[in-house]
Parts: structure tokens; sequence; C-alpha cells
């Protein structure tokens, strides 16, 4: 039963937020959700769930490029689960009737996305890495990959409002923030709802042990590496990066890094934002497992290694001087404490 | 119903086993067709023709449903030298036309409709199933199978070993022994991707008919083998094959011999435009006659492949295959209604076999590789003989023809002389005739 | 085209358990003709540091290696349902 | 204790080309298999049936031959197999599809059902949210384990895996879980259940007896549909590069909106 569609107006970003700090594809959204209300001549708004501090985070919502913060703050919000936070938003979707919404295609957002579009009865796109709006119409065009990147899809939702889109993180641009930039907050209470889960525990686990398939970042080596010790190289540039270590089949076999982080046919299969390939070769097993990776920077000394053919970036050299001055250069630009 | 007991068990998927279930089930038969790969034809591998007198027998008017590429309307061969080449073809209505001599298919999507008409038969297909051993009685008797599956044994009083050139089942049974270089070709082969009517205009084809060639000469550097290109609706396939012990005693690489003959200048315009889909390679049983082994024993046969029985000279495999499967077939129905699955009755499939074309032919090119392997001069001195009459005859340039001939004779025994020709000439005959 | 790429255009059903095997990798460094690193066509053979490596994962199972090296060599083929799974043969 | 598996029939992606003159979908010679992430789904639940008893029905929806699928959860060892097949369920997006898949399930009345957390060939993750919430199960999304299930007390507790770390949440039964890839291996299954699967004849439902309305299934019931599919641009080979400190200063430049500033969680 298609929705009234006029009745709907406005782009709504779903403000994802754990422990009272606003992940930052939320803010993604809203440099990209600032464009397309924009473009529809509507307002752009942010729909911000939690408990306790998260009054405070409203202003931050705004100088990213929201005019309108809808708010709940409840204490049945404060840990993430789908039936509070279900209730909340669909409290304020219902209500504002946005003609678009944005989520993250994060564990959360694709969580509470496919859920919501359940109850709103409406079209959901997932996985989005282009957003655009029709000529002539008011639809969103939501692109995205499909068939394991083999394929990308454009996909609308043109009977049923609101379009809702999950869009992968860091693909879209956050705006500089304004902190002089206005904006109205309005509050909305809890609405009744049936509590099934309850979280227990929680282990952050950022730093020391993010699984390698998950991982926005991988410094990779291989045989060129050369040894177990020069790994050490490695390690340093992925923590100034808040990334992972991984290997090829040779450093896995060789016992330089554990199996578990082995990558390629046999290993993991990865498509992390950034992969760096060092003294890696690229046989065809490595190949598999890394080639959709977003950027692929190699250094290797062999002008001639097929990794270069799928690199991004194709440096020529030795790893154990390219690595470093990565490292060096990247903390200069982050503000890395030496 | 116990689970796990059959009347046979055939142990591979390829055409021997499937053409062996398939008769079995016919006659009804409870027969187990055990297969290791992901679906029937996904490990299977030949240059790709199949004959129709040998399936026709089996599943009549085969043509009306089976997945075939194209009906194989002529024959060409080609001899070739550096640069140049001698074209033989032969082309006939007679294999235009039902029943047809032969087909080219695609194993991956051939095998998965003959195993699909074995179980509309009745026959019990077991997918992804690879099996290890034999199980005997304690009179040494063979009377099951075990697979590599947990609580994975297979009863039956009689097996059929139809696994294919390596046999790792006749081998765990004890009595085929490890091949030898000299009697395995290896051959490498790619399906080439190009437009219907490209492949109608390149090979001059008409409608669904198709062609094969096979080639001799310069590609395979004196190794002695052959190259094919046999066409497909919308695909080429295209290798080259080698005795084994060649590819080691010349220090050959396959994935580089297969390049080369893409880029001989005669055989790469017809491949031009064409997007290789898939690579492959395989091993043919080419040993012949001399290199058979032991097809019989206490409730075990063996056929197709497992047992050598290919005619390499002629190309032939699947249709040796189909037929002794049947035969195997036949003669395990005979057993059942005796009760006796000995050695010695079930002899009766390799009284059967000696007298079908299967052995016959296997007995009269015994010695036809042993022949090449010892007169190499054939395959490369002959071509380029052949190549270089051709050029000088053909080319009109103000020489009398009769001095042309001479000139010819004369270059011809610059490379082999008049004894060797003479020679050669006879003993050919004597292989090949 | 290379080799690799050829590969690559094939299926394989992976099987985290290896089905080929040396069995005394000290026999291979004194070997001399080393006929698994030429005559392999999916060249699963590869020579680094004097040690032979062995790529199972993309190998085709033609038998090949196991002829020319039965001694050294622990040829089986994967389990059921694993490895090389062509298109159209 | 009942436990209902969706599994999903897709294509191998890997082999799923765009044809540049056409512009469709090549799908020749492209096997179908069991979407791996189900079989993650279905291995554990074979692991709670190990482990507490159970019985396990895999559920497909898709075209007759989607029979190969339930085959192999039989061959695994589920108890039953249930094929949704009927044409007025094809061409169905995410929506439609959970709309058919919930009705089915609501038939069986399980404690939980389990989900492989997306299908490899529309990676979208969201037909188990759509059935979670059209039935009112309990949803747990990203599970890699699961500590322990209580019928009685209608409780089960599951770790569930999140960007920043695993978080273990107690839930009420009925739920749906969908699972990951590193939760388990998958069990290789045995001969004889190899065989009673070769055997098996699954129960087949269709509309008539699901009794949906058929204005809100497949094509006709989605609410999105795909107006244009084109290849991704071809990733080619960045040209050679020296090592130089301001090649890599370009390079860090180029990189650095791809980096979060922070990496960490805030607690």
């Amino acid at each position: 039963m298609p929705s009234n569609l006029d009745d709907y107006r406005g782009v709504c970003v779903f403000i994802e937020q754990a422990r009272d700090k606003i992940a930052s594809v939320a803010f993604e959204l809203l440099g990209e959700g600032r464009k397309l209300a924009d473009k529809l001549q509507v307002p752009l708004s942010g729909i911000l769930l939690g408990d306790n501090n998260i009054r405070a985070l409203a202003g931050d919502v705004i100088a990213h490029g929201a005019d309108i913060v809808y708010l709940i703050d409840d204490p049945q919000l404060k840990d993430y689960t789908t039936s509070a936070y279900l209730a909340g938003s669909l409290q304020i979707v219902n209500r504002y009737k946005p003609e678009i919404l944005l989520l993250g295609a994060t564990t959360m957002g694709r969580d509470l996305g496919g859920a919501l579009a359940t109850r709103l009865a409406t079209g959901l796109t997932a996985d989005c890495t282009g957003l655009d709006i029709e000529e002539g119409s008011r639809n969103l065009k939501q692109t995205r990959p499909a068939f394991g990147g083999n394929i990308m899809a454009t996909i609308m939702t043109k009977r049923h409002r609101p379009q809702m889109s999950t869009v992968r993180p860091r693909v879209m641009r956050a705006l500089v923030p304004d902190p002089s930039r206005q904006g109205k907050v309005i509050e909305e209470k809890m609405p009744a709802f049936d509590m099934t889960a309850r979280v227990i525990d929680f282990i952050c686990q950022v730093k020391t042990d993010a699984p390698l398939e998950d991982a926005e970042i991988i410094v990779s080596g291989g045989k060129g590496v050369g040894g177990a010790k020069n790994f050490a190289i490695l390690k340093e540039l992925a923590d100034v990066l808040g990334g992972v270590v991984g290997g090829s089949r040779k450093a896995a076999d060789a016992g330089w890094v554990p199996v578990s982080s082995q990558v390629g046919q046999t290993g993991k299969t990865v498509r992390p934002k950034i992969y760096f390939a060092c003294g890696i070769s690229g046989a065809i097993q490595h190949l598999v497992g890394m080639q959709t990776s977003d950027v692929i920077v190699a250094i290797n000394t062999d002008k001639e290694a097929p990794i270069f053919k799928v690199a991004t970036y194709s440096i020529v050299g030795d790893l154990l001087q390219v690595v470093p001055m990565f490292t060096r250069i990247f903390k200069k630009r982050l503000g890395t404490p030496e | 119903m116990i689970e796990n007991k059959f009347d046979a068990i055939v142990v591979g998927a390829g055409p021997a086993g499937t053409s062996a279930a398939l008769v079995m089930a016919q006659s009804g038969l409870n027969v187990a067709l055990v297969e290791r790969g992901d679906f029937p034809g996904s490990k299977n591998v030949m240059g790709g023709q199949i004959y129709s007198k040998s399936l026709n027998e089996i599943v009549p008017e085969f043509w009306k449903e089976a997945p075939l590429e194209r009906v194989v309307a002529e024959k060409r061969f080609w001899f070739l030298s550096k640069d140049s080449k001698v074209s033989v073809a032969h082309k006939t209505p007679k294999f235009a036309q039902p029943p047809y001599n032969s087909c080219t298919v695609l194993r991956a999507k051939f095998d998965k409709w003959f195993v699909g008409k074995a179980i509309e038969k009745g026959a019990f297909y077991i997918p992804e199933t690879l099996v290890e051993d034999v199980i005997r009685d304690n009179k040494g008797r063979i009377i099951g199978v075990k697979t590599g599956r947990a609580e994975g044994e297979l009863y039956a009083p009689v097996v059929v070993a139809a696994d294919g050139v390596n046999s790792l089942l006749s081998k765990a049974a004890g009595f085929h022994p490890e091949l030898s270089p000299e009697n395995v070709a290896l051959a490498v082969k790619e399906i080439i991707a190009m437009p219907r009517n490209r492949i109608q205009d390149l090979f001059d084809l008409e409608g669904e008919q198709g062609c094969t060639i096979e080639i001799a000469g310069e590609i395979t550097k004196g190794m002695v083998g052959v190259g094919f290109i046999y066409t497909n609706k919308t695909t080429l396939s295209v290798g080259v094959g080698c005795i084994l012990s060649d590819w080691v005693n010349y220090k050959m690489s396959p994935y580089d011999l297969i390049e080369e003959m893409k880029n001989h200048p005669v055989v790469k315009p017809l491949l031009e435009g064409g997007q290789i889909r898939e690579y492959l390679a395989h091993l043919i049983p080419e040993g012949g006659y001399n290199a058979m082994p032991l097809l019989v024993s206490d409730g075990f046969l063996v056929a197709g492949d497992a047992g050598m029985m290919v005619n390499g000279l002629h190309q032939e495999g699947s249709n040796l295959a189909m037929t002794s499967g049947k035969m195997a077939a036949e003669t395990i129905i005979e057993a059942h209604k005796k009760g006796d699955f000995s050695a010695r009755c079930l002899s009766l499939y390799k009284r059967k076999l000696d007298e079908s074309y299967v052995i016959k032919d296997l007995k009269k090119y015994r010695n036809s590789y042993a022949y090449l392997e010892g007169n190499r001069q054939l395959l490369t001195t002959y071509p380029e003989i052949i190549n270089n009459a051709a050029t000088e005859f053909l080319t009109v340039d103000g020489v009398p023809k009769w001095e042309k001939q001479k000139k010819i004779f004369r270059s011809t025994l610059k490379k082999r002389n008049l004894w060797g020709l003479i020679k050669d000439a006879y003993s050919a005959w004597r292989a090949f005739g | 085209m290379k080799l690799e790429d050829k590969l690559f255009l094939d299926r394989y059903v992976v099987d985290n358990i290896p089905h080929l095997k040396i069995k005394d990798p000290s026999v291979c460094t004194m070997c001399v003709k080393k006929q698994c690193l030429y005559t392999c066509p999916a060249q699963v053979y590869k020579e680094e540091e004097g040690k032979i490596v062995v790529s199972y994962e993309g190998c085709v199972e033609c038998g090949t290696c196991r002829i020319i090296c039965s001694e050294n060599l622990e040829w089986k083929y994967p389990r059921g349902g694993f490895g090389i799974s062509y298109k159209f043969g | 204790m009942k436990i209902v598996v969706c599994i999903k029939q897709v294509p191998d992606t890997t082999d799923v080309k765009i044809d540049p003159v056409t512009n469709t979908l090549v799908r020749e010679g492209v096997p179908s298999i069991p979407n791996p992430y189900d079989m993650h789904a279905l291995e554990m639940a074979l692991q709670i049936k190990d482990k507490y008893g159970a019985d396990v029905i895999a559920v497909s929806m898709g075209p007759p031959q989607a029979i190969d699928v339930l085959k192999k959860a039989v061959s695994l060892g589920a108890d039953e197999a249930i094929l949704l097949t009927d044409r007025v369920f094809a061409g169905a997006d995410t929506w439609a599809t959970s709309y058919a898949l919930a009705g089915a399930i609501a038939k069986l009345n399980p404690d939980l059902v389990m989900c492989g957390k997306q299908a490899i060939d529309g990676d979208t993750a969201q037909v188990g949210p759509g059935i979670a919430t059209r039935l009112g199960l309990t949803q747990l999304t990203y599970v890699v384990n699961f500590k322990n299930v209580d019928v009685e007390k209608k409780e089960i507790v599951v770790e569930r895996k999140l960007e920043e770390g695993p978080e273990t949440v107690a839930a009420r039964l009925p739920a749906l879980l969908t699972v990951l890839k590193e939760a388990n291996e998958i069990r290789y299954a045995s001969l004889p259940n190899l065989i009673k699967s070769v055997k098996l004849e699954p129960q087949v439902w269709d509309n008539k007896v699901l009794g949906l309305d058929p204005d809100l299934l497949g094509l006709k019931g989605s609410p999105t549909q795909v107006v244009k599919i084109f290849s991704p641009p071809l990733r080619e080979g960045g040209k050679l590069i020296s090592a130089s400190e301001e090649e890599i200063v370009k390079i860090v430049d180029q990189l650095m909106p791809q980096i979060r500033s922070e990496a960490s969680c805030a607690i």
C-alpha cells in the first residue's frame, strides 16, 4: 500500500552513538544529507537517541550540518538494543515524516535499518556507496555494489516513503564542523515498548584485536619483509593508523604472523579502506583475498610484481625504508605524539 | 531397507561409470553411482567429442535432448611447419545427419545431463564423496568400498572402478600399477569464448554444424603429441597434449606450450578476439593395449580411462568408456542372475571387450606410440617437408612443374634419404594402417 | 594471458586440509631434475630459497606430479566436494 | 526446542560479471551454492541441537532447484526441510522476501530462527531483521557464539561482534539470530546423512499453503526497484612510483581523508 508520498518531506540522518560518542559515519551522513537536502530545498534533521549526556551531543550534530535534532533521552536507551532503538526512532519518523532516511552501514545501522524499514513498510537499500536525486522527480537514486563487488546497481524506492539507505562508512565526506551553525533541538518522549534483550557485557577491543575481516586499515607483509622481527615496522604503521597487521601465506607459513592473520584464498577475505601490501608479490591466492580493498598501497622492490597490477599506488622500493617513512609522515599529519 | 547396501557400486560419474550405472539401473538393479566432484562433470576434462554410436546404444536418440554443442560435420587435420600448414579435411553429409558421427560437448553440462538420465532410470547418485578404498571379505573378495566420510562404508557384491585415469581405487585394490610417464599424456586446454557468428565465419560453418581440427607438427616441438581446436556453440576448446615423459625430458611447461601454439601464425587468426573462460589440465591414458591393467577380479571390474581404454591416435576415449561401462553393466546383470560375482563369472566382461572394437582397436594400435617415439622425424621433419613441398609446388614463378618436382624431391632427400623415406612409409603403415 | 590469471578464471571449492604433501623436504633439496617445477600445469610447485613450496589451492588434480614423483609425494584427491570445479569442462 | 534455519540459494558471486555488450548479468556456468553465511547459521543450529537437543528445520525460498540447498542442510544434520516456491514469490526484494519467510515460519512456531548475517549476492543483511520484526522475535544480529540456551526460562545468551568489540546479550525467546562466518567451522557430512539428503523430498509450500496477500509478495510487493546495473570501474594498477619522500608525502595526503583521527571506544 503506497504511502501518501507528499506527506513526507526532509532528509533525516540516524545519528549513531555508543557510550556518548557519535560514530564518524553519522557525520559523513550529515555531510551527504546536507547536499541532498539542499538539492531538494528541505531541512536536514538528525535522530539522536541515548541517555544521560545525549543532549550534549546535539550541538555537534548541528555543527555538522543538521537544521533540526530530534532527541530522546531515556535510560532504556543506554545500550543499543533493537527493541528500544526501534521504538524510539519509529516514533520520530512517524511523527516528522522525512522523505529520506539515512543510516550508517554499520552493525548498529544495519540492525536497526532492517527492522525500521519493515515496520515502516518501505524500501531499504543496503550499503550504498553513492546517493543522488533523480532529475525531474524527487526520488533518491541509491547506488551500491552487489555480487561481491562484481556489479553495481542503482536502486530506487519510488512508491514508498521514507526512502531508506544504509551507507557504507568512509565513503561520504563529513563537513568541517561549524560551531556557530544554528539549529533546533526537539525532544521526544520514549514510547512504551517491550524490552526483549539486555546487554550484559561489552569488551572494548578496538586497538588490540580488531578482526582482520572487519579492519578498515590493514598493513600486510609477505616474504619480502624478511623475518618476524621486521614485522614490528608494519605494526608501528598499523598502530598509528588504528589498523591491524596481516600477512601473506608465506608470512603465515614462516610463522611471522599468526595463521589467523593470513589474507588470501585459504586465509581471510578482507575489504579494508586501505590495504598496505608490503613485500607481497601478489600470488593469485593472495589477490583473491584482498583485491576489493578500496585503496591498495603496494611496496615491492620487484617492478614486475603482480601486486602492482591491482595496486592504487605502486611504490618500487625497499619496504624497510618506505614503511617507516609512511609511519613518520602519517604521525605528523595526525599529530600523533612521537 | 539397509541404507548402505546395493546390488552394485559404480565409482566415478564419467562416461564409463554413468553408462554402467544407467544400464544396470535400467534393468532394475539397485546401483549406487559415487562421484567425488562438486557436481557431475566438475572434475572431468576431455578434448571435447562424444561419439554417437556408443551413446546411442545407451540413450537412444540422445541428440534430441542431450546438451550438445555442435555436430561435427567436418574433420580437419593440419600439419604445421614454423609458419605454414598443409591441411587435409573431410566433410560429408553423413556426419551431419542423425545419428551423426560425433558431437562436441562441454563436460560440465553434458555429464550433468548424462547422470540425470541414470538417476531417471533409478540409479542412486551419491555426490561429493571420495571413494578411498575397497572393502574385502575374509576370502579377499571385494564386497564394498570405503569413502572419505564418517560411517562411510558402502556394500555391494560387485564394484565398478570407473574413477578415471589416475584410478586410485584400483591402485588401492592393488591391481593397477602406478602409471608410468610413457603411458600417459598430459593435456592442457582452454575454453575460449567467441560470439557465435564469428565462429561460423572463421571456421566456415553452417547452422549447428561444427568442425574439429587436429594439429600435428611444429607446435609440439618434437614431443609426441597433438594440438586441437574444436568448435562449440559460443566457445572453442583449444588444447595440446603430449606424452608425459616427453614434457619431462624436453623440459617443457604445458602452460608455455599452449601459449606458443595459440600464437602460431596459422592458429592465431582463428582465436583473435576470443576470451579465455577456463583453463584445464588432465591426463589421458595413452599406454594402449600393452599397458592395460587387469580388468576383472572377484567382485571388481575396471572400466574406461581407469582401464587405459583410450585410442589416442584417433582421439577416441569417451566412446570406449561408454561401451566398456555398458559391457561391465551387462556382465553384472548376468552375474546377478547367477548370483555369482567371482572373477571367473565376471570375466564375461573381458570377453565382451575382446570381441568389440574396444580391444580390437587398442590391439591394432598397440605399437603406434612406441613407433612415434622412435621415429620423431614424423613429427618434425615431415611436416616441414610437406609444407616446403607444397609451397614450392604451388608457387607460380615460371619454373616448369616437372622441374619443381625434381627440386622438391631433392630437398626432401636432403632432410631424409630415400631409404629412410621408404622405411618410414612401410613402418608407418604397419603401425597405423 | 599469464598462467596465474588463467587459474583465476577457474573455480575452486578450497579445502582447508591440504591434499598434497611433500614427504621429506630434504629429498627435494637434493633432487637434481626438479621436474615438478615445470611439468605441473598449474604451477603448484615453486622453489623458494631452496625449498619447494606447494600451493595446493590451485591444483587441478591432474595427477602429473604423482606420476613423476611417486616416492616423495603424498598425493590424495581433496575431500569429496572440494577442489577444482570446472564450469565448462 | 524447535529451530528454523533460513537458507538461500545464491550464485557463486565470484563468477558473476556483466556482459559489456548487452549490459546484463552473465550467469552462464555460474554454479548455485548455499549462501555461505547461512551454512554457518545452520552449523550453529546443529551445535545447539548437539548440546541441548532440538528439531532443526531448514527453510528455503526459491525456484524448485533450491531443493539443492535443503539437501545440503539435511546432509549436515537438519531434520526437516521446507521449500517455499511459487511464482508469486519471485522477484522479491528484502521486504517482500521477509514477508513470505515470516509467513512460513509463523506456521512452524519455532523457539529460534537462525539466518546468515547476509547473503553473498545481495549483501543486504535485511531479511533476518525483517523476519524478526514481522514475527515479534527478539532480534540478535552479528552473532558469533551462543553461550546458553534455556527453553524453560525462555532465555538465550549470545555473543555479538560489534565494530568495537564483543558484546554479550541476554535475550528472550523466541529469538532470531543472524550469524557471522567466524562463528564456527562447518562440519563434513557423514555418509548416512548424505544418503538421507539424496533421498530427501522436501515439503513444498506455495502461497496456497501460506495464504499471504499476493499484492505484498514478489516483485509486485517490493518497495525497491533496481533501475540500472553496471560494471564497477575496472581496477587498474597505478603507474610505478619511486620511493622518494616527496612521493610518499603526496600519497599520505591523498589517503588522509580515509583515516579516522581517533581509533578508540569512548567508555
